[in-house]
């Protein structure tokens, strides 16, 4: 049995690690927040594209690493525990769209960018109401074309090029929006998020292509769920970790706050969810590797679990810091805007705890 | 059982409804004030007319000005206030907190130069206790006074202080026997805000907004005949003054998101099964919001019906914030997962959603603010439940000496 | 502004709590627990009798005390608080629906019984099955009398009379069933309750009383949860007692466990919980003896946290504890299984909480 | 990644599924044991297999007559053991705990007396570590043991003993110097169970099983040749014991309920809006259970992997019992609820329900079993961490001087 990373995806993750540690992080993340001509820190990005981040998971025949599953989670979890502000998980998601429901034109047409980091992917669902990812959008395809508003859509305004929802004759599909097009018009949107960049897709008769079918978008779901609970894991860790060091040193009462078990037990609350929500995130980067039928309740299970301990922290976080935790200067307010954030990427935890529900039924009907 | 006003009580809330009605009327329908001036002008035009029509100061003995009045004409007042378009909030800690503690425990001189005045509203105050490294621990306080003829010298930081760049005078709590032990080497004063060397800025808070100021003391002087209580009495001084806080920081704001915002908001959510007010995990929660908020609120009126009757309100009190921060931080946060996207976008001023996201925020703050969750439930198992205290380090160490554990 | 309980109300509570301080508790409960041929301790009955305990609520016509819901509330949490092993709960909640149900001929033939102690009487709503106070009866009325079977039923083995519910026209109401005929076959029920004993009373052409509408049924439920929410705030506020006595002397590590923040928040807990049952409650009892139309969702907001308190504390008492709280001979276990009992007693928190958002509902419909 | 057995992981699995299969057949369809006595003679029959075969103590250093082979060999033996019918469980804790701590500590007479004897399984062991005020804190320990010419005196009380009744021999912890700190003053020694003086009588739980003993221990006689380990060196040397039962007690009892019963019960539950499994607030209930129950399942196999691939399991072990003990409390709970009558009257032996109801009072045990949900916490938090301990009296104190604060 070896229900864990290889040495090879841990060198990586090592490497995007270190960079990480060097540039990015909460004062990175406070830069981008500070500067509103910033949507986004360029070094951070150029040093991650030559780190070849961005084509980890792009086959060599077009510009990539051709790498795995295991290696892109880990690197989401790298850009989570470094708030990285850069579009990296946008246009991770993108090439996992146009990988699996992208045709071989497409693909040979946008991943060499996404490669080489010329180019920005992002992925739109929502449509700015309480739309949940399952649910059939309203942007329509008609003869004219692509009609509708995906928002708010992480990076728009930076991106290149979106593959975003609408309605496909059997339930939402995918199509590819090159952003550079008239019929395509992204403004801003401001979220409680204050450092990612969100934007608004207003599409008019656009001329888009189609991506793959209905069943390719729920597959590609699962992987965006698995991705995104490696982020959310990276984020929560930062958090406890943030959590932990101030408790060892603030003083009340004559100790150190990490001496009462009401702060000790708090901690360890945010490792036990941690933990947990880790197991169901390596469940879900085998099964995506695998390719296996388990994929969809393991996607499911972590990020539910993620979300749970991400927001634990994010919130318990600011309560162990007391008074300081809630000013503007601490960084608290970056793990607890990104969590919501987080929750807001792809359906919140309440759609997720269902779909893995329904998954763990249909499991059980067929080996019945 | 009822929840009715006694004869008496209905005669004066009659009575004060009126004299709002009456004397409000001016108020109704003004934009909010867009200077500090404009809204410390309007806060105090308010304060003048209760004062000159007898309503300031309405459980404060009559030697000081006050109506010697019971709490419940107090309560009743603040009730029918609330409704009405009166400007209100600026004199809520001074008028609360500080003069009460100032006419307990200054002397007669003190008293006569500010009491009056303050209760007019002519001078507005504000507390100084909190220090960075003196929260949940108050008497850690390392602000120092040190005596210079017969005038102190105050150096140091404070924090969390409501409204300082507003405020004329404050009473602030300093170290001026750091070889006395920790709670022993305390004094309170009363300081200038408008001198040289004090310095109030904004502290801004996660949310964005900044409703409170860090102050900076720079030798700044105080006359000995200001201070308030005796010398290391400070800490006993202090305490006279939490007690009103306690009270204070009871409740959640007011029109704060409750089960009804809740259900509302799940009402016009459309899922694969209906409207999001009709699943069973968001009925879950609109009844455990129902329990908590309501609960609390019964709480108080229990409290209240002890006033009414005379008697001092039981310890039940001690619940009301740790429950109602807690549940509104997960209230708002439910509200906004269910709304998906529209819930993470910035929400249109004034809107539910608006709201809501606040309100996110601002539990976080809630829960810490006036004692965290952590400390209120010590707090309850110790004074209620009669658990003993956490074991700490000797109390009977000089300050200077002191080495955390 | 008086939302207090009334002195006399209170002085009769004071009576009831010397007299079971002295009687009844744990180890009056272990006894009956203990012996087999024993289904509850007659001396305590007897007492509680001739202090007019189950007289209470019964008009001086018929040979009661004539007192309202204020009174009967505090003696429910008082028999809560007791654990006490007589037949007290089922007399009373016998007498509200008979109050509130019974015609006066049916009033005159069994209030005077019961106000002399004389005539035992209990409330079967449940059939073993798991339904819902809510839901309509397998038990059936026809030409030939009422046939079914109603368990499990508290005290039924002990009981003279019963009030029954059974599919009315218009959805479940009640009958009156005197089981000493042998139309009305009571058998011992076993339940994770050892010391309250419960029967199943099979019906076959039973020759019964309809008692009162669907709708008089409707509303003996909101007074019966009411009763039911104060013996659970008795019971609930004696664990946390115990709890608390426990954690003020047991020694580990040096100082007693009650300087433990990890001890001493779970029993605030426990407080926090109780007093906000306990509000609700009174709320209750107001309405009740107000008769208001806030009674619905007070009685189901009531219910709903007392149960929450009850098993909250219940549960934890046994943690706090440690090892020995896990054994036989500590007195937790009677709170452990009396918390389950209450849940049983009446529709679980399920039923309530959902009961409760539905009369807010109404509530907010009418005033709109 | 993969969840795969190495081959020769595969090949050893091979192997002893093989042998196994070919000596439970015996034991297959076999009613339980009715008395003691079969229990035990079923118990030994197999162990002596196992002996025989080569396959008891597979990790144990060949020259105290185990296989010498590593971790997963033995875990996969145990895993094909479970599957099959073959009598196991009396021989956990004293081939798991006992005896390698006596082949640790122990001098070479007492090894050669007793190893290989218990290996075959002639003689069961049982560990006597708790005691009434020795539970959470282990090292508080009571019962003493008095130096009488060459031999010790025990005198005191142990609690929690599994199958004391049933054992030939014990590992006790004993009280030899009450002046000495509290760690410094214990020794450990080998106790016969059938000597006169020792008795042990069943422990009956809340639920009404007994699967503990009390034992008592009055002027029972000890060797000094059975101590193991120095004298005072008892504390260290029952860490090595208790190093095992961390492991040991690591998740739930196998077929306790989990989410697919809960999945299964609430789809039998009619309510007025179909099966409760559609019921919102039951489907976050299965897949909390879910997420609990396999996320620590799967925590397991990252530490299994680590062992297959030859390193040491990561803290995050740590994390099993505290979640899947409350869990089981809580599922339990939530489906007797959700049965409502059925719930609450004693289920049919063997039902979906009786192994609910039993695991609800099972799981209160689990809690505190092995390490309280609150110590297991402040392990995680202390050990894991790196949060400081908490605040504690003196550990230099002799223990006789001990006063609790």
């Amino acid at each position: 049995m070896n229900f864990d990373f290889s040495e090879d995806a841990r060198t990586l993750q090592d490497a995007a690690r270190r960079v990480f540690d060097e540039t990015a992080g909460p004062d990175a993340a406070r830069k981008v927040m500070n500067d509103d001509s910033l949507h986004y820190d360029e070094a951070i990005w150029k040093q991650a594209v030559e780190l070849g981040l961005t084509a980890v998971r792009i086959p060599e025949a077009h510009g990539g690493m051709g790498l795995g599953a295991e290696e892109v989670c880990l690197i989401a979890e790298e850009i989570g525990r470094g708030l990285v502000p850069a579009p990296l998980m946008s246009s991770l998601l993108f090439t996992e769209a146009l990988l699996i429901a992208g045709s071989e034109k497409q693909q040979a047409k946008w991943l060499p960018g996404i490669a080489d980091g010329s180019v920005i992917g992002c992925v739109g669902w929502g449509e700015g109401g309480t739309q949940l990812p399952g649910s059939t959008p309203d942007t329509r395809m008609t003869k004219d074309g692509l009609s509708g508003t995906k928002s708010p859509v992480a990076d728009a305004p930076i991106a290149n090029v979106a593959a975003v929802t609408y309605a496909g004759s059997d339930g939402p599909s995918l199509a590819l929006v090159d952003l550079s097009q008239d019929d395509a018009a992204v403004s801003v949107v401001e979220t409680l998020d204050l450092v990612r960049p969100y934007g608004s897709i207003e599409l008019k008769n656009a001329k888009v292509e189609p991506m793959g079918t209905s069943g390719a978008y729920q597959d590609f779901l699962d992987r965006a769920a698995v991705l995104l609970s490696f982020e959310a894991l990276g984020t929560q860790e930062a958090a406890m970790r943030m959590a932990v060091d101030y408790a060892r040193d603030r003083v009340a009462f004559g100790q150190r706050i990490g001496r009462y078990q009401g702060v000790k037990h708090k901690a360890a609350d945010m490792y036990i969810k941690g933990e947990l929500a880790r197991a169901h995130a390596m469940h879900g980067a085998w099964a995506f590797s695998a390719n296996s039928p388990e994929l969809r309740q393991a996607a499911a299970a972590a990020r539910t679990a993620s979300l749970d301990a991400l927001t634990f922290t994010a919130e318990e976080n600011v309560q162990l810091h007391g008074g300081i935790g809630f000013t503007w200067e601490s960084n608290c307010q970056f793990y607890y805007r990104r969590a919501r954030a987080l929750s807001a990427a792809l359906g919140s935890r309440g759609f997720w705890s269902d779909r893995l529900v329904r998954s763990l039924e249909q499991r059980n009907a067929a080996a019945a | 059982m009822d929840f009715n006003d006694t004869p008496e009580e209905a005669a004066y809330r009659e009575k004060v409804r009126a004299w709002i009605a009456e004397n409000t009327r001016e108020y109704e329908g003004l934009a909010p004030p867009r200077t500090n001036e404009d809204f410390v002008a309007r806060q105090k035009s308010w304060q003048k007319k209760k004062y000159d029509a007898g309503y300031a100061g309405i459980t404060w003995p009559k030697k000081f000005g006050g109506q010697g009045r019971g709490p419940m004409e107090s309560i009743i007042f603040s009730q029918e206030e609330g409704k009405s378009a009166a400007p209100t909030g600026l004199y809520a800690i001074g008028l609360g907190m500080c003069i009460p503690t100032v006419f307990t425990h200054g002397n007669q001189d003190v008293i006569d130069r500010f009491v009056p005045v303050a209760l007019e509203g002519e001078e507005i105050w504000c507390q100084l206790f909190s220090e960075p490294a003196a929260g949940s621990d108050l008497a850690g306080i390392r602000t120092k006074a040190e005596k210079d003829g017969d005038e102190w010298v105050i150096n140091g930081q404070k924090v969390w202080t409501t409204n300082a760049h507003l405020c004329d005078y404050g009473i602030i709590v300093t170290r001026t026997d750091p070889s006395a032990p920790k709670h022993k080497g305390l004094t309170m004063f009363i300081v200038d805000m408008h001198q040289k060397g004090v310095e109030a800025r904004p502290l801004k808070q996660m949310s964005g907004g900044a409703s409170f100021n860090e102050v900076f003391f720079d030798d700044v002087r105080v006359p000995d005949s200001w201070r308030v209580g005796d010398e290391g009495d400070g800490w006993k001084v202090a305490l006279t003054t939490l007690m009103n806080e306690r009270l204070a920081v009871g409740g959640k704001p007011g029109g704060s998101p409750d089960w009804k915002m809740l259900m509302d908001v799940a009402k016009e959510i459309e899922t694969a099964l209906g409207p999001a007010s009709e699943q069973a995990d968001v009925r879950e929660e609109i009844a455990k919001a129902y329990i908590n908020d309501r609960g609390v609120k019964l709480t108080q009126q229990r409290a209240l019906s002890a006033l009414s009757q005379g008697k001092t309100p039981g310890p039940e009190q001690s619940i009301s914030k740790v429950v109602v921060a807690k549940q509104m931080q997960e209230l708002s946060r439910l509200a906004l997962d269910l709304s998906e996207s529209q819930g993470f976008v910035r929400a249109p001023e004034g809107s539910e959603l608006d709201k809501l996201q606040s309100s996110y925020f601002g539990a976080a703050g809630l829960r810490i603010a006036g004692g965290t969750d952590e400390i209120l439930r010590n707090i309850i198992a110790e004074r209620v439940l009669g658990l003993p205290g956490d074991l700490r380090p000797p109390k009977d160490t000089p300050f200077k000496d002191i080495k955390p554990l």
